[in-house]
């Protein structure tokens, strides 16, 4: 009580200082100069949690179509993780590891798969999961009424009626081709269990066996969890998670600061406000290593990148170095065109050249010398037009001329991205290495963004879902992480930190993909 | 006529003691800029109890400013430069605050000339006069308030305590104000041009209440007009302003018959007069007056309008109604009736404005070769030669003229538009019609704005026989004007219709105008002609009753007293069997009964 | 009178319809597929082709307008493309929380404005009346969006007395809503009052110099009088006409104070449906919005009636009816526009 | 023009100036700012004011003088074009509707009606949605919603004047519409319409920076002062000069506007307020 009388007073005092400097005499007295600006700490506060604390999580507004089904395109993905499990999770290396699946094997050629799940797990609604459950969800997974997106991930290789229970506590799965790294497939959060016959309120009930029970839920609106006290690993440390959903990313920033939440979800904050957040007195700044995956996507079907030496050059031409400096302003790393993140084990550590003139000759060679085009941005995420901006100033030395073009965020996935010749983009990091290189590289996927096709590469892929041997598998995956580098249609400058808004309070944080440690973060008292 | 010789002598009137009134050798000026431009030089006079004196002037001679000063009103950005003005033993501009709202509406009241923008328009009534005691301190019960209602003789005094002031013909709004002025039984009543937006008999009939209201309170009273007749009934001292200062000050009889300053006789040569007509008007041409003859030569007809009916509203009453009459080719005719007879409408009708609801209109060709053709149709429907056929002046001379245009484009419009003269001789011709109508060609270049109001309207006329045409419809076109303004006008077309050989449809209000100008005369009523013949004849009599009523409201400068009360109601109803009497000479009085 | 009410009634009905036609026609040529919109990006082609014929995309324009209209006549403004919960409840949820800071704004701006107005009109060139006009100029010419940010920073952020945005939705209790409003109102009041300040002091000066000011004065009333009783009611009607604007404004288009404070109203609700391309919701936001419009010009005519009997005419037909009544209307249409 | 100046009051004379500075600077920016108005340069960022930066640098290190100056240089073209258009437009129809007075004015105040009580921003986002949102969109867009609000003003001046004698005298001649409208009405109310223009050109400057600010606006990394606002006012606290410098301009440029058109009103004999009503 005393505490939160303290900070009151101090922070009404910083106001006065704030307002008198800012306003009125800001220009004379040079108030607010960089160096009374706090750097962005690299690393969470940890520490042990206070019991019974409750967080409080801003997140952007969804969409009102928003549900709790883990299947849906359209989930809700803040609560998933808090109240679902899957059979295998991803840990921060890229490895697959163990969540309601205790162990699993293959037979030697790949194609068959079994799961032993954990004893005495329960679902919120105290049933006991067994090997139904698990069956039930991946049909629903792969039910083409539901639409999942990881159904496009899993339906080539897997058919619903291959998914049986031979036991209450085992899962077999009979694939249709054999694939070594079937079970880093199921770690997406599309995979998260549910009950047997849960499909048609799922949506609204949420009940799963994570480490939270659902309260109270509004689609794109306020919802809440509750520690689950028999959860399996034991209860979290929070007593509860309340969520709120605020559209605007400058009012979610307000609201961390004014103290009414404790964290601000799914928001990358520009690096201005991170350095805000980090200098005032109760809150600050954590960050997700490498969270952000940003692309640049040149359309391989476009007249500008249909040429192999036209998009060696585009590459040649920059050094991602320059752009990690001045768009992520060293928050990050590069990428060096090879979207493996670099703390996978799967990684291949090669920095290719960085030549301008080598770049610019290939233009020539190609008959595009001088090549000059728009490339498009938008404000979709605040680091995307900072990307364009200083990729178009690095290639400037190979004599290639790109005009900046911002359009419109809401349409900029709709409208510009997969139909423009160059563009940028960002995803996610946190799936499966062979996850990865199918959805967005291999010929014909539906999320290929640069509509990229390459026969050794594809093959490459075939092969290392044949090859059973981790190490021979890693080779392979290295040498198709080559052929993108080599001649893929997809940059890759670099990988961002994401910054993440959270009070000072907070403790424990950590977040991979999307996902937190639920069990651990927690409240200083 | 010498300014500086009026300021001594006979003007200064000493100041008798005792005097309800009493303002001496007041100055005021009004800042424009940083210069100061004086509005009011030494002016002196006073008023006793039970007097009426007259200030008489025309626009800008500052005899308004002096009025107002009565209630210590001023002008924003006008100052006293020296002088007093007393009202009894108090120096107005001199009264605290409180002493100063006892003195306005309580000492001195004021009517004012627009009692239509003059009354609170969300206010009713009884509650406006209601507050008149009230202000004073004075007790004011219900049964006061309809009292003072009925002493300015409005009719249904409870109905209308209850009404709001846009539910009254403009002369109860004006009675009301006076109701408003003396229910506080002040000791000076101030009128600032009371009547002048009134019809004439309603003028008559508001004038007399003043009047006697003004003996039975034994007021002194200050009355304002550029009216030198409405003066003339009203005061018993009359004074001429110009330039702010006062000409000449002389008992009402005095001046009228033997005025001092030469301003003032010229005043009194141009004010057009009816009764004393007999004797040749100055401004008559000798052949105008020659009648018989004249009519014999231009009896030719050149408009003829047959049962026009012009509604507004189909299915409500019309507002022309049932129509007949000629234009002779070379006369000028007038039409005479207060606002809303339908003469305007009728007017407008023929230069095709308006459609006529049933009836005919018909323009004769002849002189110039030109076809004849159908008025009844809106300009839209007329061709060329019959829209420059007829041509309109315009009332309000500040409106009639495009303010961003010069005036030589004013004219030349119709040139170009009629193909009158052939472009290259636009220029000449133009200047040519200036010159005519005694305008320097140089004004050409100027811009309304740099012009007077009566060298506007000498514009409007120039536009107007641009067009070359037949006949000159006139509407009310000196009514904004002042009296030696007036006079010119008239004379000017006067001469222009005897050198062009054109016919005038000259519409008024003012009798006394008419009989200057007109040969025939028309009178409207409601929508409908009640009378019509040579100028003469009416004037002569018999007349319609309502005829009979205009001509008595007529105050003429020396008449002395004000007509007796008229009644502002209708006294007379249709014939309901119709027809005309004629008492000959083409003078025919349509028959009706009392009703 | 009556017959002058029904009249401006039925061009208000009709308004609104042709309001509703013309956003109609202008949504159906919004680029970006609404399916795509609801799905995101990680949607299937199976899945938005499937939406697609679920939301009747494929029906005519015409036709769909007239279901639409025809629904909309029984109360019933389809369902939302998003969400699939009925657009009614939901409009009227955002509606009610709009509502919930735009009261306390007009009663607080209207009354502060007219009284701030009044005053330096009759103080006009004096320092009160030059104060007070240098004050509204620079509070219209702050765009709303910085007076939001700086007073989030100073009493949220800074002396945190109020909520720097609303965490609560739609549906939250007008009790739990009550602390989150006083900012929003704030910045709308000070947008407001500055209009209402400016058109209540020019139609105070004017008034003051007309004939019938002149004559109370010099009926000797006290000046307190000459003002309230006489000048008030004349002098108010122009600026009615500001204010009706101005609520209608606030209405319909505060899009950016509710986007700064999260607020759930319908601004919110509208740059939401646009976004999604959810028509069905903006259809119906355009709907309430110019009803709101339509029915603060009435009641402002209403008002004017009350307060000027001439108001009350009927005779002379809508012609001159709209010429005294509505003459300010065109400028205050104008001034009351803002971004 | 020159005698509007001569006996003109301060308030209008500032008013003027301050429009002048705005524009002059905006017009010159290319030439006079220190820095190239986009480029960032990460080491620099975040400062407040030094002798390098005057007013300081943003979060990407780009000189928040440069910027403000360049900033105005959309924004002051988007306004005189739409402001232009609109009351161009506006204008005319006003005449000439208030001039035919018949069916034509019943169905065009109609539609006018029917615009006016769309809200401001929805038919701005809609068009906005529509058609992208390059500068000639936010241009049409703008003139899609000021030209009916225009229309009205400029009818209820036009309305009086139609009913003034020299109108009815070119009626009386047989004038067509169009000479009527453009000889005998238009130049009458083109004092209104000064106005009008000065006061529609005020807030289309506040509605475009609100657009930037919600993102419809001008595209980053443009300098913008509605988007420098938006992109600068998390931070301000730490650089306030960012978001204020851009509010400065933004803000004395509609004041120029207001006290223009404030000055221009009493000139020309428009009461502001009265619009519309003589």
């Amino acid at each position: 009580m005393s505490e939160t009388h303290s900070i009151g007073r101090r922070s009404v005092l910083s106001t006065g200082l704030l307002l008198g400097s800012g306003l009125l005499l800001g220009g004379l007295t040079g108030c607010g100069s960089g160096s009374k600006v706090a750097e962005i700490p690299m690393a969470a506060a940890t520490g042990v949690p206070a019991p019974g604390r409750r967080l409080r999580i801003a997140r952007p507004a969804a969409s009102a179509a928003e549900t709790l089904d883990p299947a849906s395109s359209l989930s809700a993905y803040e609560y998933l993780g808090a109240i679902y499990n899957r059979l295998v999770k991803l840990d921060d290396k890229g490895v697959t590891v163990p969540d309601l699946a205790a162990e699993w094997s293959s037979t030697s050629d790949g194609k068959t798969w079994t799961f032993n799940l954990r004893r005495g797990v329960i679902f919120h609604d105290r049933r006991p999961l067994t090997a139904a459950d698990v069956v039930y969800t991946l049909g629903h997974i792969l039910d083409p009424d539901v639409g999942s997106p990881q159904a496009g991930v899993l339906s080539p290789i897997l058919e619903a009626s291959g998914v049986t229970a031979s036991d209450p506590h085992t899962v077999v799965f009979n694939l249709t081709s054999p694939n070594a790294e079937f079970p880093s497939l199921l770690t997406a959060y599309q995979c998260y269990i549910i009950p047997v016959d849960s499909a048609a309120t799922i949506g609204a009930t949420g009940i799963g066996t994570g480490p939270f029970k659902l309260s109270d839920y509004t689609p794109a609106g306020r919802g809440a969890v509750e520690a689950f006290v028999d959860h399996f690993a034991g209860p979290p440390a929070l007593a509860g998670i309340d969520f709120y959903s605020v559209q605007d990313t400058g009012a979610r920033v307000n609201a961390l600061l004014a103290g009414q939440i404790d964290l601000i979800s799914q928001t990358n904050l520009d690096f201005a406000t991170a350095r805000v957040v980090a200098s005032s007195p109760n809150a600050t700044v954590a960050r997700a290593k490498d969270a952000q995956w940003y692309t640049i996507p040149m359309l391989a079907t476009s007249k500008e990148f249909s040429d192999p030496l036209v998009r060696q050059a585009m590459k040649l031409a920059y050094n991602p170095k320059d752009i990690v400096a001045t768009a992520l302003q060293g928050n990050g790393s590069t990428g060096w065109d090879n979207p493996v993140p670099p703390g996978y084990e799967d990684h291949l550590d090669f920095t290719r050249e960085y030549d301008p003139e080598k770049a610019r000759s290939l233009l020539k060679k190609a008959g595009a010398e001088g090549l000059q085009l728009p490339i498009y941005t938008s404000s979709y995420d605040s680091v995307f037009t900072p990307m364009a901006v200083a990729y178009a100033d690095a290639v400037k030395a190979a004599g290639i001329k790109l005009t900046v073009t911002s359009a419109s965020s809401d349409s900029y996935y709709t409208e510009i991205w997969m139909k423009k010749p160059l563009s940028v983009s960002y995803w996610f990091t946190g799936r499966p290495v062979d996850q990865l290189l199918n959805q967005v590289f291999r010929s014909g996927s539906s999320y290929n963004e640069s509509a990229w096709s390459n026969k050794t590469f594809d093959q490459l892929l075939v092969s290392a879902r044949g090859e059973m041997n981790d190490a021979k598998r890693r080779g392979i995956y290295q040498d198709a992480q080559r052929v993108i580098i080599d001649d893929g249609a997809d940059m890759t400058p670099m990988f961002g930190d994401r910054l993440v808004g959270l009070s000072k309070e907070v403790v424990n944080y950590s977040e991979f993909g999307f996902e937190f440690d639920y069990m651990l973060i927690g409240l200083k008292s | 006529m010498s300014i500086d010789a009026s300021v001594s002598g006979p003007v200064q009137a000493p100041a008798p003691a005792g005097a309800a009134v009493s303002v001496e050798n007041l100055s005021i000026s009004y800042a424009a800029g940083d210069a100061l431009v004086p509005v009011v030089q030494e002016v002196s006079f006073s008023i006793a109890a039970g007097q009426t004196f007259g200030l008489v002037g025309e626009s800008g001679s500052g005899k308004s400013t002096v009025a107002r000063t009565l209630l210590a009103q001023l002008r924003a950005g006008s100052k006293v430069m020296g002088g007093t003005v007393k009202v009894g033993a108090q120096e107005v501009f001199s009264l605290p605050a409180p002493r100063l709202r006892a003195l306005r509406g309580g000492t001195v009241a004021l009517v004012a000339q627009n009692a239509g923008q003059a009354l609170t328009p969300s206010m009713r009534i009884g509650g406006q006069v209601h507050e008149a005691l009230t202000s004073h301190g004075m007790a004011a019960s219900r049964a006061q308030v309809l009292q003072a209602l009925d002493q300015v003789r409005l009719p249904n005094v409870k109905d209308m305590a209850r009404r709001y002031p846009h539910e009254l013909s403009g002369g109860q709004q004006q009675r009301v104000s006076i109701a408003m002025a003396i229910v506080a039984r002040p000791d000076v009543l101030v009128l600032d041009e009371p009547t002048t937006a009134l019809d004439v008999v309603t003028q008559a009939a508001v004038l007399r209440l003043i009047k006697d209201l003004c003996q039975e309170l034994q007021t002194a009273t200050l009355i304002v007009s550029h009216d030198l007749g409405v003066v003339s009934g009203m005061a018993d001292d009359v004074a001429v302003m110009r330039t702010g200062r006062i000409l000449e000050n002389q008992p009402t009889a005095a001046l009228f018959t033997s005025p001092e300053n030469e301003y003032t006789r010229e005043l009194l040569r141009d004010v057009p007069k009816l009764r004393t007509r007999s004797a040749p008007a100055a401004t008559a041409v000798p052949s105008e007056d020659e009648g018989p003859e004249d009519e014999a030569a231009t009896s030719e007809v050149l408009v003829e309008c047959k049962d026009v009916t012009i509604s507004y509203n189909p299915g409500g009453p019309p507002a022309v109604d049932s129509v007949n009459l000629q234009i002779h080719r070379g006369e000028t005719l007038a039409i005479v009736g207060e606002s809303g007879s339908g003469k305007s409408t009728l007017a407008w009708t023929l230069a095709g404005l308006r459609g006529a609801t049933s009836g005919t209109l018909r323009v004769e060709g002849g002189s110039a070769g030109r076809a004849g053709g159908d008025l009844g149709k809106p300009v839209a429907n007329r061709s060329r030669e019959l829209r420059r056929m007829v041509q309109l002046i315009f009332q309000n001379a500040d409106t009639s003229l495009n303010p961003r245009r010069t005036v030589s484009a004013a004219i030349r419009r119709p040139l170009r538009l009629f193909g009158t003269v052939p472009r290259s001789q636009e220029k000449a011709r133009v200047e040519e019609l200036l010159t005519e109508v005694g305008l320097p060609a140089s004004f050409g270049k100027r811009l309304p704005s740099q012009l007077s109001g009566g060298q506007r309207q000498r514009v409007g006329i120039a536009r107007a026989l641009a067009a070359g045409p037949d006949l000159i419809i006139a509407d009310e076109i000196t009514t904004a004007l002042d009296v030696s303004v007036q006079a010119d006008i008239l004379e000017l077309l006067a001469g222009l219709q005897r050198t062009h050989g054109l016919s005038t449809l000259f519409i008024s209000h003012d009798l006394a105008v008419v009989a200057d100008v007109a040969d025939r005369v028309v009178v409207m009523k409601n929508g409908r002609m009640v009378e019509v013949g040579p100028v003469e004849a009416v004037l002569a009599g018999p007349n319609h009753p309502y005829s009979a009523s205009l001509l008595a409201s007529v105050i003429e400068p020396g008449d002395l007293d004000l007509p007796s009360a008229l009644s502002e109601e209708q006294t007379w109803m249709d014939d309901p069997d119709g027809g005309w009497e004629e008492p000959g000479d083409g003078h025919r009085i349509r028959k009706w009964k009392d009703a | 009178m009556t017959q002058l009410i029904l009249r401006r009634l039925g061009t208000a009905v009709l308004t609104i319809v042709l309001a509703s036609l013309l956003v109609f026609l202008a949504i159906q040529a919004l680029p970006g597929d609404v399916a795509q919109q609801i799905l995101g990006r990680d949607a299937t082609e199976e899945s938005i082709a499937k939406m697609r014929s679920e939301l009747g995309l494929d029906t005519p324009v015409v036709l769909r307008y007239l279901q639409w209209l025809f629904g909309a006549v029984q109360g019933d403004f389809g369902t939302s493309l998003v969400s699939g919960e009925p657009v009614g409840p939901t409009l009227l949820l955002h509606f009610r929380n709009t509502l919930l800071i735009a009261i306390p704004t007009v009663l607080i701006s209207v009354t502060l404005s007219i009284l701030l107005g009044v005053f330096a009109g009759l103080r006009r060139n004096k320092w009160q009346d030059n104060s007070i006009s240098l004050i509204s100029l620079v509070a219209m010419s702050i765009p709303e969006f910085m007076m939001g940010a700086l007073l989030v920073l100073a009493f949220a952020i800074g002396i945190p007395l109020f909520p720097a945005v609303v965490l609560d939705g739609p549906n939250a209790t007008v009790a739990e809503l009550l602390p989150s409003i006083w900012l929003p109102v704030i910045v709308l009041s000070l947008a407001m009052a500055a209009y209402v300040i400016r058109m209540t002091r020019t139609s105070t000066i004017d008034v003051m110099t007309s004939d019938f000011i002149t004559t109370a004065q010099l009926k000797g009333l006290r000046e307190s009088r000459v003002v309230l009783r006489h000048a008030l009611p004349t002098a108010l009607l122009p600026t009615l006409n500001v204010v009706a604007i101005n609520i209608a404004w606030m209405l319909g288009g505060v899009v950016v104070v509710e986007n700064i404070f999260n607020y759930p109203g319908m601004g919110n609700l509208m740059l939401e449906a646009v976004f999604n391309r959810d028509l069905p919701i903006i259809e119906a936001v355009a709907v309430v919005s110019a009803t709101v419009y339509v029915a603060c010009n009435l009641l402002a005519d209403l008002t004017a009636m009350l307060l000027d009997p001439r108001q009350r005419l009927a005779k002379g037909s809508k012609r001159k009816a709209k010429a005294t009544a509505a003459g300010s209307q065109a400028t205050a249409t104008g001034e009351g526009i803002q971004p | 023009m020159k005698s509007v100046l001569r006996s003109a009051e301060p308030m209008f004379i500032i008013g003027i100036a301050l429009i002048a500075i705005n524009v002059l600077l905006a017009f010159l920016a290319p030439w006079i700012s220190a820095y190239d108005p986009i480029a960032s340069n990460s080491e620099a960022a975040l400062q407040g004011p030094t002798g390098a930066h005057w007013l300081g640098t943003d979060m990407y290190g780009r000189d928040v003088l440069s910027r403000t100056l360049n900033g105005g240089r959309y924004a002051l073209l988007v306004t005189f074009l739409a402001t232009t258009i609109a009351v161009a437009i506006g204008a005319l129809l006003g005449c000439l509707v208030a001039f035919l007075n018949n069916w034509v004015d019943d169905v065009v105040m109609r539609v006018v009606d029917a615009i006016l009580s769309v809200p401001t921003i929805l038919a701005l986002l809609v068009v906005v949605a529509v058609f992208g949102s390059g500068m000639w969109v936010i241009v049409l867009a703008v003139v899609v919603v000021y030209t009916p609000a225009v229309t009205r003003v400029v009818r209820g001046a036009a309305r009086s004047v139609s009913s003034l004698d020299y109108v009815t005298a070119a009626k009386a001649r047989g004038e067509r519409a169009g000479p009527i409208v453009v000889r005998e009405i238009l130049p009458n109310v083109l004092d209104v319409v000064l106005v009008e223009y000065a006061m529609r050109a005020s807030w289309v400057v506040l509605l475009i920076s609100s657009l930037s600010f919600l993102g419809f606006g001008a595209n980053p990394p443009a300098p913008d002062w509605g988007l420098m606002v938006a992109e600068n006012r998390t931070a301000l606290t730490v650089v306030p000069l960012a978001t204020l410098g851009p509010i400065v301009a933004l803000a004395t440029f509609v004041i120029g506007l207001h006290l223009t058109a404030d000055g221009l009103g009493k000139k020309l004999g428009v009461d502001r307020a009265m619009t519309g009503v003589q």
